[in-house]
């Protein structure tokens, strides 16, 4: 579905992305993981179209898609969520969710004044969608809340419900579950999974919850230091010297003795 | 063809003029940067204050003439500068707790702020006048030339002459030192880190046990010093108006944020491309290349790009211009 | 929300409104009823003017303050629309002036296009510089001998090319199109910049404008003023010498010279009202709309809006042009009721900062702030004048002739802009979020 | 019975510094026929109002409520051209009040539409420009640099001047525009100084960027010699910039009447500038208004109003300055009169002041008489 | 049982709507780490701000050392030792690591050196971007400055919420072994964790906190045992 072949992302002399070169298959739940400030958001933003590579292509199904500003990218099924959260916050939860679909009729002022009924029917089906979906996020009783008034972990949870609105081909999410509950998490990974199985999205994956890693995703790519340092499946990566050493570690070395 | 009359006139009519008045923007725009970086809002009373602190300091200069003080050569107007400041702080302090303490405590939007600021200048707008009237005042005594048109000439025998006044060069100066001065403050000094801090997360620098009462008394303090001199030596220079004050405000804006908001140096850079767009680019070359070249090839018109019509045009075009290139400003200011 | 002010919604709203049109009606009463209607007929243009404010900051959060600019390119509209043409205008330089201009266009359009075409580097930038360059001379050689010979034609009296003589109303539209012609172009170029940078691009954008009409004197006489501009409405005079309303005039009991003058700014209101009626209809259902959605979205978070699949740019320079066609619209009308285009005296504390304080204080991203804004700041900046006299004669009665009375007396003129200070900052702090927050 | 004036000028905004001395001229005025006992009709009030120059509606929304709320019978004012239109054809034409302008110069304002309602005691630019150009040419100077200020009293004043001295044989080297209150003028002095010339003729106003211009001129020595027109003719001047004037020129309205000393010596009594820019058109403009309501007998402006061009004009009893008295008197015996004034008053055509001008030289820092043009 | 250390006892309160803590308690001793979990909204960060004053209480009361500071200042708190990492917006971002690191030893007077030999021994990585604007930093970057920051202070009570929110494996190992270290030396800590089981592993106490109000409470080792609690809230 992707591909990205050689890219860099420099910021002044700083190689944020080095050279970095992979693809992502169609279906697949890749993840993408790597010690902090491997450039894995910094990859996210090149091929979201957030950030202009300095150098190097990026693919999308055979199309050269280098450089598109997010908003094109959008409309032809990329979508990503934000590492840190970027909700609306002077809107309400459901508000965030019903503004996602591209394309509505109703946002073009000549059908917002002279269409309106045709719009208001638009508006009872995407408010319906966007309880649902906030229904399956657990967050149901909060849509008419303000976004800046909900918790962290909310915010989290919005900004993945904003994918599900709309049919993508690939979604990037950038450490969904960081303060997430981890009993939620795993909801979410099963979403994950059926949007993935019933809806063929492909996904790629930011997280550093190695369980959750392991429970979702074939392939896994481990970056560092703007690189590609390994690629291969959940065990293979695990296992691998480079990444334990420069990702994984080796566990607390004071565990034992805190409860001696 | 005459290189070094060329080169004194352009000296005399562009440069130093350029230099001053851009050292003059540079003073203003540095207390209008310095209350943007901190407070987080464009202080639209900051013309206004600059006239206000000049007027204490005209009343103090004409109560040190009336008693006989003088100060040399300078103007007597820079003994009466430090009380003046005193004065001003105390007011800006005053206006602090009236105004604009309500809206930090509330975390009003910046532009709320901004509209205060715009109260705060219709009220400071008329006290001035009502102390001091709407005339125009000059103040300055002393020695009013450091070096005259005429002495030039006398001794170097060229036909063109090179002024300088005592205000042009003492402006000059202060704004370079107060430069200096503001920038070591703020990146080196631990209050001037916590100024920054508090203007980046007011919330985190409580955190830190940053007393944000005491970040904004320095910078009210330090606002007015700066407003204050740059106010006193633009009045000395140019002669005081109040409706002239207010007029500054909009050069004194386009200096700060073509140097890019928050930025002391950028505050002076930027009040050099102001003064020195509105002085060049409208400037007829005449004189100037009359000297260089032949008198066969003397130019009949002014060689002039523009009329100064569009002095203020030109200077907001390349303004735009810079902008276009660096949409934060020379030295990366500050947005919110 | 404050205790001073507990009600809440469209009660408040209901309460608010009712209390500044209290303002209206005491000055019909205790001072005059045809100055409550002169207030009213300015108010209803600042109300359209803050709503494009409204439209440009509280819709998009877009902080342009380049309001003045299209007040004024409204103005021109007016002139350019209903003056009569000048006699021997046209035939001293019009077909040069023209030509001068679309030389200009062309000279820019060409630039662009090799800026778009050329290989990047310095042939780019050579090859640009060379167009702009002969272009330049061109557009001089041909323009400057058709502005001298049309400036020459009767300059006490004329001096420009005249307007065509259409029927003023036309003017209106013609103001929003002006205007919303020059948002383009500007758009284009500076809403890239944010904050307080875009702020004073569109400062100075508005600088140029003025500075335009100002000194470009085959356009509307520049600082020579163009005055007696037709109207829409009948004057009071010929209204006075009318046998028919000096008929009906007497039959209600009227004055008739106060009679012609309400009815005349009656007429005014009307036409005032129905365009920002029409204005506000249009905005409150945009607003109510997945556009209006669309574009509180990307006020919060342009980035996420852009990942969200919005068009960013395009939709800021939609709104940019809306807003801007709006304030010209009112710039057109606001000419026309003054009769005259005055450029010497457009300032922006008068045409953009105004407008912005009516917005705030009214509540940016409501519509109906605006209008509440327009209002009650409108009445304010021409009422406190009295009200500031009327305070120094309290704080002076009592007083021992003298220095200071004198004094007093003589500053009560800058008590004008002193209570105008007072009286913001009093409504910005009881209501910190404008007096009709947006929700 | 109390009569109210309105006097409405700009106490805010770009006039400001010039309006309060315009306003006590006007009230200095009333205070003399308040004072003589003479003015049948009842006690003249003063009621300022603000124009602020700039704003038309709000200018506008002022003399509405003047009108139609304090009941004003006449307006002195108001200063600058855009205002005074403003309010003539929304207020003045509408309420069939009259006005007289002390400073509106306008030509634009003599074709408006004005009922006969208009007057201005400002002399009209027109006549200016050749008395400037009369001077010049009579002192041997054949260039000239030309800076005016960016209004339509500038403007009018420097079209006008341009095209009689160069009709005369002259040459303007540069002919350019300055705002006022702006922060700095370096721009129009390089310039100016570039084009270079024999003299400098600034026709601007005495305490803004006009004289800033003079100031920077000198300082840089481009020019060392200034043309001043009326604008810029006033005795706070010359103090401020000091010896550097002496030998510069100018001419103001003016005739060898003793009009513009004596009204000097009034202000001075009264404690204020009397050269300060049109503070003598202003005297003169309310003197008029109520002199006409005296030959009226009324103080309905419909009625007032046609007298003012035979008061202003031969033949007739000249008036002068502090003979308000005197002339109510006349007025009252049925003598003709003709109202000399502090500016030498004499209205012509649509009703503005026909323009007799003083020649003026600098000397040891005084402002001194030459002849009369 | 004696006052513990540090105690927001019964506390109730919200953002000026309706409440979100409903007399919940949490407490503190000296060197111990207690560790705070519950779902997303439950109010854990509402609670964290509770304790140090950043929020309004309509019931109950905040006691350090038995000393009730209820109504103190956030700053107030700071100087009586009291440092806290706030979930979101946690760094200065126009200010260059280095600073971020010296605005936390804004109220020390003696020589910070050490401890910022400390943090950066700690966070090698930040020693490297020391002069760079912590707003250019990585997720887990910026995570290693706030924390870096309240150590700084070197506090007597150390606040933290979900210190470990995108920080790499490793560095939360290291994370948390160096806030065993700290607890070590005397200092109480009270966390807020989203990798809960990790963090309950090293606590001594854990709050189990549900729509405002404490739902279970015991020892770190005792909540991880409970299968109710394993199922409901940690994922399994
Ligand atoms: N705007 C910027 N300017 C300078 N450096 C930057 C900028 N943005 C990112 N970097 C640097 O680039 C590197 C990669 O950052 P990136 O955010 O891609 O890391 P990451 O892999 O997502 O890490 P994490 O897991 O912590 O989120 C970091 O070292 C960061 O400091
Ligand atoms: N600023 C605020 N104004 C109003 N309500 C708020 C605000 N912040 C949070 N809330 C509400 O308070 C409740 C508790 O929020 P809190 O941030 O304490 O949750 P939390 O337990 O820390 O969750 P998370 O694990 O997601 O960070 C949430 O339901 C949220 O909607
Ligand atoms: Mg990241
Ligand atoms: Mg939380």
């Amino acid at each position: 579905m992707i591909q990205v072949e050689n890219l860099h992302r420099h910021f002044g002399g700083f190689r944020a992305v080095d050279g970095a070169s992979l693809s992502i298959e169609t279906g697949s739940i890749t993840g993408l993981i790597g010690p902090n400030g491997a450039g894995k958001t910094t990859l996210f933003n090149v091929v979201a179209g957030r950030l202009k590579p300095t150098s190097g292509t990026v693919r999308m199904a055979g199309e050269d898609i280098t450089g598109l500003p997010p908003h094109e990218l959008f409309h032809k099924g990329l979508l990503r969520t934000f590492q840190i959260a970027h909700e609306f916050g002077s809107m309400s939860c459901v508000e965030n969710l019903m503004m996602v679909p591209g394309a509505q009729m109703g946002e073009t002022l000549w059908n917002a004044w002279f269409r309106r009924g045709a719009v208001r029917a638009e508006e009872e089906r995407l408010r319906e969608k966007a309880h649902d979906v906030l229904k399956f996020l657990t967050i149901d009783h909060l849509a008419d809340q303000k976004a800046s008034q909900i918790s962290g972990g909310q915010k989290k949870l919005l900004e993945l419900g904003r994918t599900m609105m709309v049919d993508a081909r690939i979604v990037f999410l950038d450490e969904v579950g960081a303060g997430v509950n981890r009993t939620l998490l795993n909801t979410i990974g099963d979403a994950i999974v059926r949007l993935n199985q019933e809806r063929g999205y492909t996904f790629c994956v930011i997280e550093h919850d190695m369980d959750f890693i392991g429970r979702l995703c074939n392939p896994v790519i481990c970056m560092a230091e703007g690189k590609v340092l390994a690629q291969g499946t959940v065990d293979e990566v695990k296992n691998d010297e480079r990444v334990i050493e420069a990702y994984l570690g080796t566990g607390l070395k004071n565990k034992v003795v805190a409860h001696g | 063809m005459d290189i070094l009359n060329a080169l004194v006139a352009f000296l005399n009519f562009v440069f130093i003029p350029g230099l001053a008045y851009g050292a003059q923007l540079a003073l203003g725009a540095l207390g209008a940067t310095l209350i943007y970086s901190i407070l987080r809002f464009s202080n639209f009373a900051h013309g206004d204050t600059m006239a206000i602190g000049t007027v204490f300091v005209i009343l103090l200069t004409w109560g040190l003439q009336s008693v006989g003080v003088s100060f040399g050569p300078l103007p007597t107007a820079l003994l009466a500068l430090p009380f003046g400041i005193v004065l001003t702080a105390i007011l800006l302090l005053a206006t602090d707790r009236a105004v604009y303490r309500y809206y930090r405590r509330v975390k009003a939007a910046p532009v709320i702020l901004v509209m205060a600021s715009l109260g705060v200048m219709f009220i400071l707008n008329g006290i001035t006048r009502f102390i001091i009237g709407t005339s125009d005042i000059s103040f300055t005594d002393g020695e009013r030339f450091i070096l005259t048109a005429g002495d030039f000439r006398a001794a170097t025998g060229l036909a063109e002459g090179l002024a300088i006044r005592t205000t042009q060069g003492v402006t000059v100066v202060v704004a370079l030192i107060a430069v200096g001065l503001l920038f070591w403050f703020l990146q080196k000094t631990r209050t001037g880190k916590s100024m920054r801090a508090f203007s980046d997360n007011e919330d985190l620098a409580l955190l830190s046990g940053i007393n944000p009462d005491r970040v904004v008394t320095v910078t009210w303090i330090v606002a007015a010093a700066l407003a204050t001199t740059a106010g006193t030596l633009y009045g000395l220079d140019k002669g005081f108006s109040p409706f002239t004050y207010f007029q500054l405000l909009l050069p004194i804006f386009a200096a700060a944020i073509v140097g890019g908001l928050g930025s002391p140096i950028g505050a002076i850079a930027g009040g050099f491309v102001i003064a020195f767009s509105e002085v060049m680019v409208t400037y007829a070359w005449k004189k100037v290349v009359t000297y260089l070249l032949p008198d066969s090839l003397a130019p009949e018109g002014l060689v002039q790009l523009m009329s100064t019509d569009y002095k203020f045009a030109v200077s907001f075009v390349i303004l735009i211009i810079v902008l276009l290139v660096m949409p934060t400003g020379l030295f990366k200011g500050k947005s919110i | 929300m404050t205790a001073a002010a507990p009600a809440q919604g469209p009660a408040r709203a209901l309460l608010l409104a009712a209390f500044v049109a209290m303002l209206f009606i005491g000055t019909g009463l205790f001072q005059s009823w045809t100055l409550a209607l002169l207030i009213v007929n300015m108010a209803l243009v600042s109300s359209i003017m803050a709503l494009g404010v409204n439209i440009q900051w509280g819709y998009a959060g877009l902080f342009s303050v380049g309001t003045m600019g299209f007040v004024a390119l409204g103005g021109l509209s007016v002139v350019l629309v209903s003056s009569a043409p000048a006699p021997g205008g046209w035939a001293a330089g019009g077909p040069g002036i023209l030509l001068g201009l679309m030389m200009g266009a062309a000279t820019i359009a060409a630039a662009v296009m090799a800026a778009a075409k050329l290989p990047k580097g310095r042939i780019r930038t050579l090859g640009v510089a060379a167009i702009l360059i002969v272009g330049f001379l061109i557009f001089r050689g041909i323009f400057d001998p058709a502005v001298q010979a049309v400036e020459a034609n009767n300059p006490a009296a004329h001096g420009n090319l005249g307007g065509l003589g259409l029927p003023v109303l036309l003017a209106w539209p013609v103001g929003g199109l002006l205007a919303a012609a020059a948002a383009w172009a500007i758009g284009k170029t500076a809403l890239g910049l944010r904050s307080d940078y875009l702020a004073i691009a569109t400062l100075g954008i508005a600088e140029i404008i003025l500075a335009v009409l100002k000194n470009e004197d085959w356009l509307a006489r520049g600082v020579k003023n163009v005055i007696s501009l037709p109207r829409p409405v009948p004057y009071e005079v010929d209204l006075q010498r009318s046998q028919a309303f000096l008929n009906w005039a007497s039959s209600w009991g009227f004055d008739p010279i106060t009679a012609s003058s309400i009815v005349v700014r009656l007429m005014y209101t009307g036409l005032f009202a129905i365009v920002l009626l029409a204005l506000i209809w249009l905005s409150q259902a945009a607003l109510h709309s997945p556009w209006g959605r669309m574009m509180r979205a990307i006020r919060d978070n342009e980035v996420s809006a852009e990942a969200m699949g919005k068009d960013v740019t395009r939709r800021h320079l939609q709104v940019f042009i809306l807003g801007s066609a709006v304030i010209g619209i009112a710039g057109a009308m606001m000419t026309t009721l003054d009769g005259q285009l005055t450029p010497g005296s457009y300032s922006p504390l008068r045409f953009t900062f105004l407008i912005w304080v009516m917005v705030i204080v009214g509540g940016s991203g409501n519509n109906w702030g605006s209008v509440l804004g327009g209002f009650l700041i409108w009445w304010l900046w021409v009422m406190v004048e009295p009200i500031g006299n009327w305070a120094m004669t309290v704080i002076t009665t009592g007083m021992a002739d003298g220095w200071l009375k004198g004094h007093l007396i003589n500053s009560a003129a800058h008590m004008r802009l002193l209570t105008m200070g007072i009286i913001l900052l009093l409504v910005l702090r009881f209501a910190p979020k404008g007096l009709l927050p947006e929700r | 019975e109390d009569i109210k004036m309105g006097i409405i000028l700009g106490f805010t905004g770009p006039l400001e510094s010039i309006t309060p001395n315009m306003a006590t001229g006007a009230e200095l005025a009333i205070s003399e026929v308040n004072g003589s006992g003479k003015f049948a009709l009842g006690n003249v009030v003063p009621v300022r109002a603000d124009s602020t120059c700039i704003d038309a509606a709000a200018a506008t929304a002022a003399a509405d409520r003047l009108v139609t709320a304090e009941g004003i019978k006449a307006i002195m004012g108001a200063d600058c051209s855009g205002v005074t239109g403003a309010i003539l054809q929304n207020v003045a034409r509408t309420n069939g009040v009259a006005m007289i302008s002390p400073s509106a110069t306008s030509p634009a304002l003599s074709t408006a539409e004005d009922d006969g309602l208009f007057f201005r005691t400002a002399p009209s630019d027109a006549r200016q420009g050749v008395v400037m150009t009369e001077i010049l040419m009579d002192k041997g100077i054949k260039t000239v640099a030309l800076t005016y200020t960016n209004n339509d009293y500038g403007k009018g004043l420097a079209d006008s001047f341009a095209e009689a001295f160069t009709a005369a044989g002259g040459t303007v080297t540069i002919n350019a525009p300055h705002e006022d209150d702006k922060a700095d003028y370096s721009a129009e002095v390089a310039s100016l100084a570039s084009a270079g010339g024999e003299v400098l003729v600034v026709a601007g106003y005495t305490d803004k960027g006009g004289k800033s211009i003079i100031q920077a001129s000198l300082d840089s020595g481009a020019f060392d010699t200034f043309v001043l027109p009326d604008g810029m003719v006033g005795q706070k001047l010359v103090d401020d910039i000091g010896a550097g004037l002496n030998g510069s020129f100018g001419q103001y309205p003016g005739t060898d009447s003793q009009g513009a000393e004596l009204f000097q010596g009034l202000a001075t009594a009264a404690g204020f500038d009397g050269t300060s820019a049109f503070a003598p058109e202003s005297y003169d403009a309310a003197a008029l208004i109520m002199l006409a309501m005296a030959a009226a007998g009324s103080t309905d402006s419909k009625e007032w109003s046609t007298k003012v061009m035979d008061l202003a004009n031969a033949p007739g009893e000249p008036i002068l300055p502090g003979e308000l008295g005197k002339a109510l008197e006349l007025i009252a015996a049925g003598t003709d009169i003709d109202y000399v004034g502090a500016t030498a008053v004499e209205l012509i055509g649509p009703g503005e002041s026909a323009g007799n001008y003083r020649e003026i030289e600098i000397k040891d820092g005084k402002i001194e008489t030459v002849r009369f043009r | 049982m004696a006052e513990p250390f540090l105690i927001g006892d019964a506390m109730t309160g919200g953002y000026g709507g309706a409440d979100i803590l409903h007399g919940c308690t949490i407490a503190v001793e000296p060197g111990e780490i207690a560790v705070i979990v519950g779902p997303n909204g439950a109010g854990k960060s509402t609670a964290m701000k509770a304790v140090f004053g950043m929020l309004k209480l309509r019931g109950g009361a905040v006691r350090l050392k038995g000393e009730d500071i209820t109504t103190l200042t956030p700053q107030a708190r700071v100087a009586k030792g009291m440092a806290f990492v706030p979930q979101t917006s946690n760094i200065f971002t126009s200010m260059t690591v280095e600073e971020n690191l010296e605005m936390g030893a804004f109220l020390r007077r003696d020589d910070i050196r050490g401890t910022m030999e400390q943090v950066y021994g700690l966070f090698p990585i930040l020693k490297e971007k020391r002069l760079q604007p912590a707003g250019e930093l990585s997720g887990g970057q910026r995570q290693q400055v706030a924390v870096g920051r309240a150590l700084m202070t070197q506090p007597s009570v150390l606040m933290l919420d979900e210190p470990t929110a995108g920080v790499s494996p490793i560095v939360m190992d290291e994370l948390f072994d160096r806030i065993i270290e700290v607890a070590r030396s005397g200092i109480s800590i009270l966390m807020v964790e989203q990798n809960a089981r990790q963090a309950l592993e090293i606590a001594d106490k854990g709050y189990v906190l549900v729509q405002g109000a404490n739902r279970f409470t015991g020892t770190g080792q005792a909540l991880l045992a409970d299968p109710d609690v394993r199922k409901s809230f940690l994922g399994g």
